[in-house]
């Protein structure tokens, strides 16, 4: 292998230049710029993390897994997986070779940036080794598996349902753009390097390509525009990156070792939510996850719209978003980059001005803290159960049974939990509601604190100071009486399916509790969505938005996705998703607690 | 507004009023408030007009007030008016004419009560024997000397020496009339035009050459309202009763307001004073108020009698631009002379109500 | 002024022709469903920090559309979005209430 | 020879049952006291829910009745009964005797000037849902302003309201005081239109829609509470009082026009006639049914059957299915004897 051209420099190689010091430059700046951005503190943890080589071999894995393997992706669909994965791994190989190749043989070169893209125009192969053939091979190997890629992702953006995609993302102008450019650059790479390879050698599939090119165009005029389209095509992706979806590339590798540095999205668009919003690929796995996308109206109201309009700035847009989501957490559940879209609609929520501040200075917590002191496990019902008081009544008849001594907080009424104001994004209002609560949970003495709301909990587990009070959902309390022998279970022999509430679920981690429970106590049935993927009820109070209409479907969407499962009833644990379910169910739906109670005694009546 | 749909309500509303022969009796309040009116009651009745009017020093209150006061039971009250109609039985009379919308709202009640259940007209009958050995024929008519006036409205325009109109432009006078609550509010069928558009003082006002204004809250209550004014935390609402209706009267700029009540002329005319000095408003051209009247002051003013001898120098609100719009001849220096021609001294003047 | 120990009172009258509706109708037009309000009462009766606070959507409603101030009300309220749940008439109360305190202008 | 039965009013009941009687075989004879047919639903413009134009009922059922025996412009003088029937003997001299007599009288709109507080036929601007119906049928009504900024309708005038003589609810005048609002407001979009009821009682199908319109899609105001007096101000404006209930508190405002929904009270040719054959009357001041739950076509007399408002308050689909019950009634009855 030798230096074909004396000066090592050849004009072509400029548009990718340009590009590729456009990028970079772009980067630093923008790293440079979420670095101030981010709070003092966030800074210090991020950069700690850094150095703290636990934190950073996971960075490292994490990044090689999520970015060139996208192993997530895999899981989901192994035709989306392996079209992402060929190009993205692909093109590192052939990254990582070209320098190998360039170390190997031309060590000198090695500071320029072009000579490990543009290897093969600027040498002569002299002699044939087996290092460089077998370099030649794996060139070759890569090359074809980038283009298999590639092709599958024309093939995807005609017919996504291959891929297991339903609906995918209706594209801007600068992602079509960069979309075209990148897949010309790999077909580019074939034929300049095609047209290159009786000079510069190659392998399997270059070497057959130049005879054949040779058969029909006997000379080499066609070498050079080739390598210049090959080049430009790399500039015009290069210079349109920062502007379109494939800034996730770069993004999506300082999310990572940020996310396992332990940030939270703290600002509206700034910092570690600005990293967020330039991870997102784009793909649209958020739009078939949505289920609002029952109806064809809302599509452009899923996260990966809002991270477009963000980028856009189109407040008026952000704003239609935001309020519209339920904030079911599904489309962060399914993201294979973990962009948090909820959490960025709240927080766009709460860049919102109101002329009128909640004021709840003439509520007087005493009265309360009376009435929820004397016992050491304090049970919070939440509000919304007063709709459906089978709950509490429920829970309450399965503690006496279990032997608990227990105090209703909220028998006759409570103070809210504060979630729905914080979802509202008016976070300062919902801190002088939790402020109240914890006065009064503090004040009662109790250790335990029972909810059996998922809304609540999530709110006293994530947003409330209760040192010295267990909060706990009653799926992992009766979980424990039973484990205790307090409590025994009998099956019946109705089949229940059980519909994870997203707050439970996805918000809380609670998948198998309540699953167990049922499982003691009657048959249980899986609908097709489940889990993770479990379909909102539709009642959330995340969405400020939603008209009762739209709302409608998109319960009716849910309970299609139970019904599915065949079983004879519904069971949830969460009394929003009940009350909206039984709104429109054809079957009975019941409460965890409800089930649990019917099918329970307890400890002292099992000794009689 | 169409007069003639008025006309067909008040076609309605006409009830049998007799010519001749009336018991008369005072009201409590009114020689109090504007003491010349029963007066001139009589005057015109008997000498005007020459009728049988006949009075008795003996008869009391009716007890309308400390009944709406709630401070007498319904029997008690029944028990003195039984007395009052034992007194006209006595002097051999059968109609009977309280000068009180009160009473008469009283009289009204009391009879239409007994009419529903004679056991308590027995059991009255009954407790007036016990208590003062009287006997009583219920009237055979009940009227309201408003009613009388307004019955012999065309006699007395026939004999008046002026008319309700602008003695510089002919323009008929715009004036108001009030009717008390008690009049026709509890019996329209009683009620000469009913309740909803009484026709007693439109029909003097109309016969004596004015024009009547009707405004949005002519049915309005006065504000006396008794324990609405005789507690006094409750004045407030007194005032505001009868601030209200100046308010809606305002834009038609009436000349007088006309009365039959005896506490109303009394409440529309003193709380002018006080509306003045507690709003700084006057509802009078050029800072003086709205001269009130009771029905017989008018009926004297149109007869030619002298304003001062009707009284009239005891209204708070000056009557005087009034009389000068109709023309009527007085002598300002004798406003405040008494009947022995001796000074009575000037009252101390409001600071906001212009009071000549 | 004479004191004369006491004085006008204010009219508990609601005077429709002095009533200013502008909040109401800038309300309307980010939540029309505010109209179809029928004063059923079901979203005060539910609500939960009605008995704390004094909050009630229908008085809310119907205040607006008499022309009085509603502030007190809807500082009182949690946002706990359970009067959407009840609604018969399907009213998006609680993003009412958050479009009221967005445009609130007394 | 067609055997003849005499129906008493020539409104929709009538024309109805008239029309089934043709099918049925008789020769149904039609005593009408106007000079045209189709009662108070030939004054109306269009009809709750679907806004039909009434003219095109009246119009139709016309047509369909045209071999019917149809007196105009004529009165009942007499009746009696006779040994198997009636003799009907009418105010041109005409004398029937039939088997079976149907009354289909109707009712009468209440008459407005009763409730003398909201002044109709004294204030300028006051006017009932009829006279609105007559302009929306193209009559002048000096009355109803050219541009009318505020504009009232008060429920429930001389319906469930002892003291107009009349406790009972005339059922259709909240629908049609919603229809109205709707049609007052499409001729005068700017205008803001104020419903004061006492109860809204939406019981029919589509009702409640037309409620919901009214509210959402033309911003009708509705007040609870009953207009309590009526005053007319300087300019000839309308100050309206009424108990704002659901505010607990008095309410005022001031309108440019007043629209009264007259109630129904029934048609005195009914009571006279209910007096010469001895008819039972209910409280109501209709006539009494044989029961209101079965037999609402049936008389206490054999051969005197009801269709329509003479019984009760209806709306027109209640009425035209009673005539056409009472036409089947009738026929049973006859092949009975």
């Amino acid at each position: 292998m030798i230096d074909r051209i004396p000066s090592g420099f050849h004009p072509f190689v400029l548009p990718f230049m340009i590009g590729m010091v456009f990028v970079l430059l772009y980067c630093a700046y923008g790293i440079v710029k979420i670095m101030i951005q981010l709070t003092a503190e966030d800074r210090k943890k991020f950069l700690i993390s850094l150095v703290t080589p636990k934190t950073l071999l996971k960075n490292i894995k994490d990044i090689f897994c999520d970015c060139l393997l996208h192993v997530k992706l895999w899981k989901r669909n192994k035709m989306l997986g392996f079209m992402h994965s060929s190009i993205a791994f692909g093109w590192f190989m052939l990254i990582v070779l070209g320098h190998i190749e360039v170390i190997l043989f031309i060590p000198e070169r090695l500071h320029t940036f072009y000579y490990p893209i543009f290897f093969n125009y600027f040498v002569a192969e002299n002699d044939a080794t087996v290092a460089g053939s077998l370099l030649f091979f794996l060139m070759d190997f890569f090359l074809l598996l980038v283009l298999t890629g590639i092709a599958l992702a024309i093939v995807k953006r005609i017919r996504s349902r291959i891929f297991g995609m339903r609906r995918t993302t209706r594209h801007s102008l600068i992602n079509h753009i960069g979309m075209y450019a990148l897949w010309a650059i790999f077909p580019l790479r074939l034929l300049a390097e095609g047209f290159t390879a009786h000079i510069s050698g190659g392998s399997f599939l270059t070497i057959p390509l130049n005879w054949v090119f040779r058969q029909f165009l006997g000379n080499d005029l066609n070498m050079l525009p080739t390598w210049w389209a090959y080049s430009i095509a790399l500039g015009v992706f290069m210079v349109v990156l920062p502007f379109s979806r494939f800034m996730h590339i770069p993004a999506e590798m300082m999310l990572i070792p940020m996310r396992n540095a332990g940030l939270k999205i703290r600002g509206a668009r700034k910092g570690f939510a600005r990293v967020q919003v330039y991870s997102c690929p784009n793909c649209g796995v958020c739009i078939d996850a949505c289920p609002m996308s029952v109806s064809k109206a809302n599509i452009k109201d899923c996260t990966v719209y809002l991270t477009r309009q963000i980028r856009r700035g189109n407040e008026k847009r952000i704003a239609e978003i935001s309020d519209k989501c339920l904030l079911c957490g599904k489309c962060e559940a399914l993201c294979q980059v973990g962009v948090e879209g909820p959490q960025l609609r709240v927080m766009q929520r709460s860049l919102r001005k109101y002329a009128l501040e909640p004021d709840y200075s003439n509520i007087a917590v005493e009265p309360l803290v009376e009435a929820a002191s004397g016992s050491k496990v304090l049970y919070f019902s939440g509000c919304m159960s007063q709709l459906t008081p089978e709950i509490g009544r429920s829970v309450e008849s399965v503690l006496r049974k279990a032997g608990v001594d227990f105090t209703w907080m909220d028998r006759d009424g409570g103070l809210c939990c504060g979630r729905p104001m914080a979802t509202a994004g008016r976070l300062d209002a919902a801190r002088a509601i939790v402020e109240k609560n914890e006065k009064i949970i503090l004040g009662s003495g109790a250790d335990t604190l029972l909810v059996s709301c998922p809304i609540c909990y999530k709110m006293f587990r994530e947003s409330y100071d209760l040192p010295g009070v267990r909060v706990v959902h009653y799926s992992q309390y009766f979980s424990g009486l039973v484990k205790l022998g307090q409590l025994k279970l009998e099956k019946s022999d109705i089949c229940y399916v059980y519909h994870d509430p997203c707050e439970l679920g996805r918000g809380c981690g609670i998948y198998e509790e309540p699953r167990r429970l049922i499982g003691l106590s009657a048959a249980i049935a899986e609908a097709d969505k489940t889990r993770e993927e479990s379909v909102c009820c539709g009642g959330s109070l995340g969405s400020l938005s939603l008209s009762f209409e739209q709302r409608r479907k998109i319960t009716q969407g849910a309970l299609d996705n139970l019904y599915t499962s065949h079983a004879d009833a519904i069971a949830t644990a969460c009394p929003l998703c009940k009350a909206t379910f039984a709104r429109y169910s054809d079957r009975p739906v019941r409460d965890l607690a409800e089930i649990i109670d019917a099918q329970s005694t307890g400890y002292k009546q099992t000794e009689r | 507004m169409i007069y003639q749909g008025k006309q067909k309500i008040w076609s309605d509303y006409q009830k049998e009023i007799p010519d001749d022969n009336w018991y008369y009796v005072r009201s409590c309040i009114r020689q109090n408030f504007f003491p010349a009116s029963e007066k001139m009651f009589t005057e015109i009745t008997r000498n005007v007009l020459g009728k049988d009017v006949y009075e008795t020093p003996f008869h009391t209150t009716c007890g309308g007030i400390a009944y709406h006061c709630d401070t007498i039971p319904q029997e008690t009250v029944m028990t003195i008016v039984a007395r009052q109609f034992a007194l006209m039985t006595e002097a051999g009379y059968e109609n009977y004419c309280p000068s009180c919308i009160t009473s008469f709202g009283n009289y009204a009640e009391i009879l239409e009560t007994w009419h529903e259940f004679p056991e308590l007209e027995a059991k009255i009958r009954e407790d007036l024997w016990k208590a003062c050995k009287r006997e009583f024929k219920k009237p055979k008519y009940l009227a309201h000397s408003s009613d009388l006036i307004y019955h012999w409205r065309n006699e007395i325009a026939d004999k008046a020496r002026y008319r309700l109109v602008d003695k510089e432009t002919g323009e008929p006078l715009k004036i108001v009339e009030h009717i008390g609550c008690h009049y026709a509010k509890m019996f329209p069928h009683k009620a000469v035009g009913g309740a909803e558009y009484p026709y007693v003082l439109a029909g003097m006002v109309e016969s004596w050459g004015g024009q009547v204004i009707d405004y949005p809250e002519r049915r309005h209550c006065c504000g006396y309202g008794f324990r609405q004014y005789h507690v006094k935390a409750n004045r407030g609402y007194s005032i505001s009763n009868t601030h209200k209706k100046f308010e809606s009267m305002e834009p038609y700029h009436p000349d007088a307001i006309i009365t039959n009540c005896p506490g109303c002329p009394y409440f529309l005319d003193r709380w002018q004073y006080v509306i003045a000095e507690q709003t700084g408003k006057t509802y009078g051209r050029g800072g003086y108020g709205i001269p009130v009247l009771t029905y017989e002051e008018l009926a004297g003013i149109v007869l030619g009698y002298d304003p001062w001898d009707l009284g009239l120098q005891l209204h708070q609100v000056a009557v005087e631009p009034l009389l000068d719009k109709i023309g009527i001849e007085y002598d300002p220096k004798a406003k405040y002379l008494g009947l022995n021609k001796e000074d009575l001294l000037r009252p101390e003047l409001p600071t906001v109500l212009k009071c000549c | 002024m004479m004191d004369f120990g006491f004085s006008l009172s204010k009219s508990s009258t609601l005077n429709l022709d002095t009533a200013d509706l502008s909040l109401y109708k800038k309300l309307c037009e980010l939540s029309p469903d505010a109209r179809t309000c029928m004063a059923c009462g079901s979203c005060s009766a539910t609500c939960t920090a009605g008995p704390f606070s004094g909050m009630s959507v229908r008085k809310v409603i119907l205040d607006l559309q008499r022309g009085r101030d509603v502030k007190a009300m809807v500082q009182g309220c949690m946002l706990c979005g359970k009067c959407i749940m009840v609604c018969p008439r399907g009213i998006n109360t609680r993003n009412l209430i958050l479009n009221l305190c967005k445009i609130y202008d007394r | 020879m067609k055997e003849n039965i005499v129906i008493i009013g020539g409104g929709i009941a009538g024309m109805e049952a008239a029309k089934q009687l043709l099918c049925l075989g008789y020769n149904p004879i039609i005593v009408e006291q106007n000079d045209h047919l189709g009662g108070h639903v030939s004054q109306w413009h269009q009809l709750f829910p679907d806004m039909t134009p009434a003219q095109d009922l009246v119009r139709r059922l016309g047509e369909e009745i045209s071999e019917a025996n149809i007196f105009l412009e004529t009165t009942v003088s007499y009746v009696n009964k006779l040994k198997d029937g009636y003799n009907v003997m009418l105010n041109n001299g005409v004398n029937i005797v039939c088997r079976a007599l149907l009354i289909a009288s109707g009712f009468k709109l209440f008459d407005a000037t009763k409730k003398e507080e909201y002044g109709y036929g004294v204030y300028d601007r006051v006017i009932t849902n009829s006279d609105l119906e007559a302009w929306f049928n193209g009559k002048q009504d000096p009355r109803i302003p050219d541009k009318p900024a505020r504009v009232g309708f008060v429920h429930c005038v001389g319906s469930r309201d002892l003291k107009a003589g009349n406790s009972q609810c005339s059922k259709v005048c909240c629908v049609t005081a919603i229809k109205q609002a709707i049609e007052v407001k499409e001729k005068f979009p700017d205008a803001e239109i104020y419903c004061f009821y006492m109860d809204l009682r939406l019981f029919g199908k589509k009702y409640e829609d037309f409620y919901i319109n009214a509210q959402r899609d033309f911003g009708v105001h509705f007040i609870r509470g009953r207009v309590s007096e009526v005053g007319e101000a300087i300019d000839g404006r309308l100050q309206v009082k009424a108990e704002d209930t659901l505010a607990g508190k008095p309410l005022k405002v001031t309108l440019d026009m007043l629209v009264l929904m007259s109630g129904m009270v029934c048609n005195p040719q009914a009571t006279e006639i209910a007096r010469m054959i001895h008819l039972d009357m209910d409280d109501d001041g209709f006539l009494r049914s044989r029961d209101n739950v079965y037999s609402i076509i049936e008389s206490n007399r054999p051969g005197v059957f009801y269709a329509g408002a003479c019984t009760g308050t209806k709306t027109v689909p209640e009425t035209v299915a009673e005539a056409r019950a009472a036409a089947l009634g009738i026929d049973a009855y006859l092949k009975s004897l």
